[in-house]
């Protein structure tokens, strides 16, 4: 369902989606019985002339199953759904799958700063690529991040990727995600962080490899490069002591 | 307000001065929680008129709000934030726990006032000196403020990353207060409840709302305490310079979401049950029906609040905690949906075989139990831990907690009022104005919010003032739904007028109420409406438990607690 | 309006079996708890994560100074118990006697932390410190806030026990004061003994 | 109210001499052990002395000066409750505050704990 509202474009939203639509009918279906019988109840049991109340008081065993047969029911359905959310959970945060590459992501108020390792293929090296609130990435390969903030807390939020991590300063936290669709998407920061809060957000391009090439090729040229790199290092000051 | 407190025998008349000392000083539990009442109300409006604005903003992004004027960022912020602060511990909390508590349980139980009647006229005092404080957080120089209700350091602990030093710092001792406020309180509910209770008022013939509230009462003194410590070593980082939550010094700003979720999330049960208390009364009353399995409510209740103590870190889900804690707190969250699922199934079954009849307060209750059930169930959505790596803090969670905290805080609020003010007034409320402040209320409440669900499954993020910034979500569909959620919201407030000229009409005017308007059982329609201080002339002795309703013992279609049994 | 105040009836029932003074005593004592135990648990998360570096810092408390005080605090236990036992016996000048001494001691404990105070701020170790510094103020300043407010207390109990009246607040104000002890007794190993480690 | 008058007082003086006894081991036994070579030995000694015999004067304040030895059973669980919610926080906090690194996380260089200079002569 919620593909109806946003693209997918990682290789794992579609286990969110479907999660998402697995709790959709476990709980939907919960719903409609609880609401149906509530209205029901309602319209049957409205006071009308000749109809006088009943004694009940819930004690007796033909009235108790109808709480306990649900009470179990309940109950499967909330291990179906520990056990799909802990798989989809595992794979997306926990079990890292080899990269192509790393990415380093900075977080700051109020910019991302993305890292990519450059020739070496190594990140915190002289060669690094950084760019800032513009993440470029190529289609079809698996990424690792490395997520750090220098100030306060924020969150590398990609709604197209259905990911979503909080940077905590004096943590460095690792995960991957692999971009599946081309297009240009929003990446937003998703925890409060100060008044620029609101405007943090930044660009993801996820490129087709030849475009990536040739994107890369320019950014790595020394004289582009430069120019970057002395705006990202003025937006991103050493942290305070 | 306060003839509703005057014993209509005295032979003083009342003068103003007398008026003004019962305001101030009494120590009579139902004075105490007329002013919980007001005090709740007043800070509610503030919340909404808050509300108000940053919807505005929302839906005209950039434009001047009617009476507020242009909203920066740094306003935004603090709106949201003083707008969530208010409606959980200004609002939700003083009329829910405290002014209900205060009210039901003396005259529930059969006793003439608190056990310690000067330590409740205390604790309102402080909660009252606590909301001056938060309101004077709003209009320091720097601003109120702006770092959402959860105030995660290092941005509320650092003057630099914040740049509201005056704002945070007050904001927290306020907080800090209200916190000091309800223990005193919560202390009284339950050795009250423990220990004055009316001859033959056993265990088993407390009425469920008391239960409720004493049953919330213990899960905030239980868990507030780190949150409490932990906001002395807040306060310390922001005044002192301290490095309780600094990573340069060994400090871990991990720590905090821990002490504040791990008092959070029992909270929002502290705010669920008292609800669910007052529409579990309510509800056997205008069916005429027995409760359905009063001692299963009890022990799903206790569950409930035992539960609740071990799901806090799915609010952290993707904050940073070791993932493999994930797993565990996802199973203990979606757990927690047993207990609630057999107390609403159990309100249902009350239903069941009943004479219905739908005055106002039993319209307020089934639209609690309408709407609430959405908002649980969305819950579980939040509660699978991969889920929640896409909807953490989007719009669906907003939505989520309006669908719960609305139905509690305003629907459940109403539901006791319409309930109770016979009682506490001595005058009924109008029936007519009281219909359409319902179906007004409800019917906008659900146009608010319905869109929030969808902005969420879009990607839309939460306390974000401006969505243009974001191309994916500047969209005319996306606005087109925010627009609507705005005009709903002013459609809703508007609608709150009719009650407060109702309520204050009433209150001098209103159609005078018999002892026992509504054909109740249980103890509190025993006494004068409204009860005189000291509530009963001779305090009643209980024979039965609290809803006798349809009880083949009596000729009635009810049978009250304190009567006595004619064999 | 305190002088025309009359406990309700309320006040003097006991369903659970107990005085409801004590049950609220008791209660104020669980919810203290927690407030300290919330702070304990955050101080033991830290000591062990940066062992070594507050190892160091912990060798710079003063040891025999805590240990003065918690001699002096378990003195000032003994003497609100036996203000107890006078109290029930109906002889509230003796209880009210050794109440007086329980304060006197209360205001020795704060002179030594005073002591303490000036004398760590001197060699260098203020609030600001290091972490653990500020831990040790927090947690020994709350507890000092504890024993100035039990002290206030303890000497409205003594005043009205002189004149025999309200006895039993004898025995509930004691229960709170073995409570501030006990909170000692966990602090002074926590800051003071296991400096090694 | 004869529920105030139930107590048989013990001997409070020789429970005093007894908690004075236990403060002078607790005192002692951490400056003896830490002459011990064997780390392990140092650190559960240690402990035991500090902490074993902190809990004991704690449980023999509680029991014989608050009288918690014949309080109502209630009281007693109610405080055993609100122990349990605390190392309930532990358990629950410890992995990201105690043991903030592994699981993908590790920390971040900038910020290493700064070694201090121990101001132990005062500086003026
Ligand atoms: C009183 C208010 C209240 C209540 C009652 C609840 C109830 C629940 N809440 Fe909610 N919640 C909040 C108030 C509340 N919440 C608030 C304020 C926030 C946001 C805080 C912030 O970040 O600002 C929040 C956020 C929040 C989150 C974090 C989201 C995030 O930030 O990422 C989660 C995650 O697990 C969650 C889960 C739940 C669950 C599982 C319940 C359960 O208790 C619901 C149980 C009820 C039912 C499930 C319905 C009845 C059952 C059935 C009809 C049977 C069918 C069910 C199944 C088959 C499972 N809530
Ligand atoms: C009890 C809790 C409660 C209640 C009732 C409400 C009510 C409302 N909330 Fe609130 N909200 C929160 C708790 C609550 N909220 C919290 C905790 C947050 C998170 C804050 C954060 O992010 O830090 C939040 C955030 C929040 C947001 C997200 C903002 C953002 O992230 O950018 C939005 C957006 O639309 C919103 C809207 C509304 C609206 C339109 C209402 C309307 O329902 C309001 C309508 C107003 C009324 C119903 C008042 C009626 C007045 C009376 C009844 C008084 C009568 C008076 C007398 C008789 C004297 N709220
Ligand atoms: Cu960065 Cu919000
Ligand atoms: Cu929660």
């Amino acid at each position: 369902m919620i593909e109806q509202f946003i693209e997918r474009a990682s290789s794992y939203a579609g286990d969110i989606d479907f999660l998402f639509d697995l709790i959709t009918y476990m709980v939907g279906f919960w719903f409609i019985v609880a609401e149906g019988a509530l209205f029901y109840f309602l319209f049957r049991f409205r006071r009308q002339p000749g109809q006088p109340t009943t004694y009940v008081d819930g004690t007796d065993k033909k009235h108790k199953r109808w709480i306990n047969v649900p009470h179990f029911l309940i109950i499967a359905c909330d291990v179906v759904l520990i056990i799909g959310a802990g798989n989809v959970w595992y794979k997306i945060k926990q079990d890292l799958p080899t990269q192509d590459a790393t990415i380093g992501i900075v977080s700051q108020q109020w910019a991302w700063t993305f890292v990519h390792p450059g020739n070496d293929g190594e990140l915190h090296t002289d060669d690094d690529i950084r760019l800032v609130d513009e993440l470029h990435l190529e289609v079809g390969k698996t990424y690792h991040y490395e997520l750090t903030s220098k100030d306060t807390l924020h969150s590398f939020s990609v709604p197209v990727f259905r990911l979503k991590q909080d940077a905590v300063p004096g943590r460095r936290i690792k995960g991957w995600f692999k971009p599946e669709k081309e297009g240009v998407y929003d990446i937003q920061c998703a925890e409060m962080c100060g008044i620029g809060h609101g405007v943090m957000g930044a660009t993801l391009i996820i490129h087709s490899s030849k475009e990536f090439d040739e994107w890369l090729a320019q950014a790595g040229t020394p004289g582009k490069n430069a120019k970057v790199l002395a705006a990202a290092n003025e937006k991103n000051p050493r942290p305070k002591d | 307000m306060t003839e509703a407190t005057i014993d209509p025998t005295s032979p003083k008349a009342p003068t103003i001065g007398s008026r003004i000392r019962i305001c101030l000083f009494s120590t009579d539990h139902k004075v105490i929680a007329f002013q919980y009442l007001i005090t709740g109300l007043l800070m509610a409006i503030i919340g909404g008129y808050m509300a108000y604005v940053f919807r505005m903003q929302l839906a005209f992004p950039g434009e001047d709000v009617p009476g507020f004027g242009w909203v920066s960022p740094g306003h935004y912020n603090a709106l949201v934030t003083n707008h969530g602060t208010i409606m959980i511990f200004w609002v939700a909390m003083p009329v829910l726990v405290a002014a209900a508590g205060n009210f039901l349980i003396p005259l529930m139980i059969g006793c003439d006032d608190m056990v310690f009647p000067r330590l409740n006229r205390l604790s309102f005092q402080i909660f009252f000196l606590s909301a001056l404080v938060l309101i004077a957080s709003l209009h320091v120089s720097g601003g109120g403020f702006g770092g959402a209700w959860t105030a995660y350091p290092p941005l509320s602990s650092d003057p630099d990353f914040n740049l509201t030093p005056l704002g945070a710092s007050l904001w927290l001792i306020a907080v800090a207060l209200e916190f000091v406020a309800f223990l005193i309180g919560g202390i009284n509910f339950v050795t009250t409840t423990m220990n004055a209770r009316a001859p033959g008022m056993s265990l088993m013939r407390i009425p469920i709302v008391v239960w409720m509230i004493v049953i919330a009462s213990i899960l905030f003194m239980v868990s507030v305490g780190p949150l409490i410590a932990g906001a002395v070593m807040l306060l310390s980082d922001q005044l002192a310079g301290t490095a309780f939550y600094d990573p340069h010094n060994g400090g871990d700003p991990l720590l905090w979401q821990h002490l504040f979720w791990f008092f959070g999330h029992p909270e929002v049960y502290v705010v669920l049950l008292p609800a669910m208390g007052i529409v579990a009364d309510i509800i056997p009353v205008f069916a005429r029906k027995k409760f359905f399995g009063y001692k299963a409510a009890l022990y799903v209740t206790i569950a409930t609040g035992v539960l609740s103590f071990f799901v806090w870190a799915h609010h952290q889900f993707v904050a940073g905690i070791d993932p493999r804690m994930a797993h565990l707190f996802t199973a203990t969250t979606l757990l927690i949906s047993i207990p609630i699922a057999e107390l609403c199934f159990l309100y249902i079954a009350t239903l069941f075989g009943g004479s219905i009849e739908f005055r106002t307060p039993m319209l307020w209750a089934i639209a609690f139990l309408v709407e609430f059930l959405l908002g649980g169930v969305t819950g579980i959505y939040l509660g699978a831990s991969a889920t929640d790596i896409n909807f953490h803090d989007t719009y669906f969670v907003v939505a989520h907690f309006h669908y719960t905290f609305f139905p509690i805080a305003i629907i459940g609020l109403f539901a006791g009022i319409y309930h109770w003010f016979p009682k506490a007034v001595g005058r009924h409320l109008n029936e007519t104005w009281g219909k359409i402040h319902f179906w007004g209320t409800i019917v906008s409440f659900n146009f608010v919010f319905i869109p929030m669900f969808f902005l969420g499954l879009g990607g839309q993020h939460r306390r974000i003032f401006d969505y243009r910034h974001f191309p994916d979500l500047a969209g005319e569909g996306f606005q087109d739904m925010r627009v609507i959620a705005t005009i709903a919201t002013c459609v809703l407030i508007a609608f709150q007028i009719p009650f407060v000229i109702n309520f204050f009409h009433s209150i001098w005017k209103g159609k005078k109420a018999e002892q026992n308007p509504w054909k109740a059982t249980t103890l509190e329609w025993s006494a004068a409406s409204p009860p005189p201080h000291g509530n009963w002339k001779t305090l009643p002795t209980v024979y039965r438990g609290p809803y006798e309703y349809g009880s083949p013992d009596s000729e009635e279609d009810y049978l009250p607690q304190h009567i006595e049994p004619n064999t | 309006m305190s002088d025309t105040f009359q406990p309700p009836i309320a006040t003097s029932r006991t369903t659970a079996g107990l005085p409801t003074s004590r049950l609220g005593t008791w209660w104020v004592v669980a919810s203290e708890i927690v407030i300290f135990g919330g702070l304990i648990v955050a101080f033991i998360m830290y000591r062990m994560r940066h062992g070594e570096v507050w190892a160091e810092q912990a060798e710079h408390t003063k040891l025999y100074a805590g240990a003065l005080n918690t001699f002096v605090l378990l003195t000032s236990s003994y003497f609100a118990v036996c203000a107890h036992k006078a109290a029930e016996a109906g002889d509230g000048k003796k209880a009210a006697k050794l109440l007086v001494r329980t304060i006197l001691l209360g205001g020795v404990f704060l002179c030594v932390k005073a002591y303490e105070y000036t004398s760590e701020i001197l060699a260098g170790y203020g609030p600001l410190a290091d972490l653990f510094w500020s831990f040790y103020y927090t947690a020994t300043g709350l507890h000092g806030f504890h024993v100035l407010v039990g002290m206030i207390i303890l000497g409205f109990v003594a005043k009205d026990a002189a004149k025999g009246k309200n006895l039993h607040r004898v025995e509930c104000i004691g229960i709170y004061w073995h409570f501030v002890d006990i909170v000692w007794i966990f602090l002074f190993p926590l800051f003071y003994i296991a400096s090694g480690l | 109210m004869n529920n105030d008058k139930h107590l048989s007082h013990p001997d409070y003086k020789k429970i005093y001499v007894r908690l004075l006894i236990l403060l002078a081991i607790s005192i002692w036994g951490p400056i003896f052990a830490l002459q011990l070579d064997n780390r392990f030995l140092l650190v559960s000694a240690v402990l035991l002395t500090a902490f074993g015999i902190g809990a004991i004067k704690a449980g023999m304040v509680a029991a014989w000066f608050m009288h918690l030895d014949i309080e109502l059973r209630m009281i007693k669980r109610l405080l055993v409750i609100c122990i349990f919610f605390l190392i309930l926080l532990f358990a629950g906090v410890a992995p990201d505050v105690l043991l903030p690194e592994g699981q993908n996380r590790e920390m971040d260089p900038d910020y290493e704990y700064p070694k201090i200079d121990n101001p132990s002569t005062p500086e003026q």
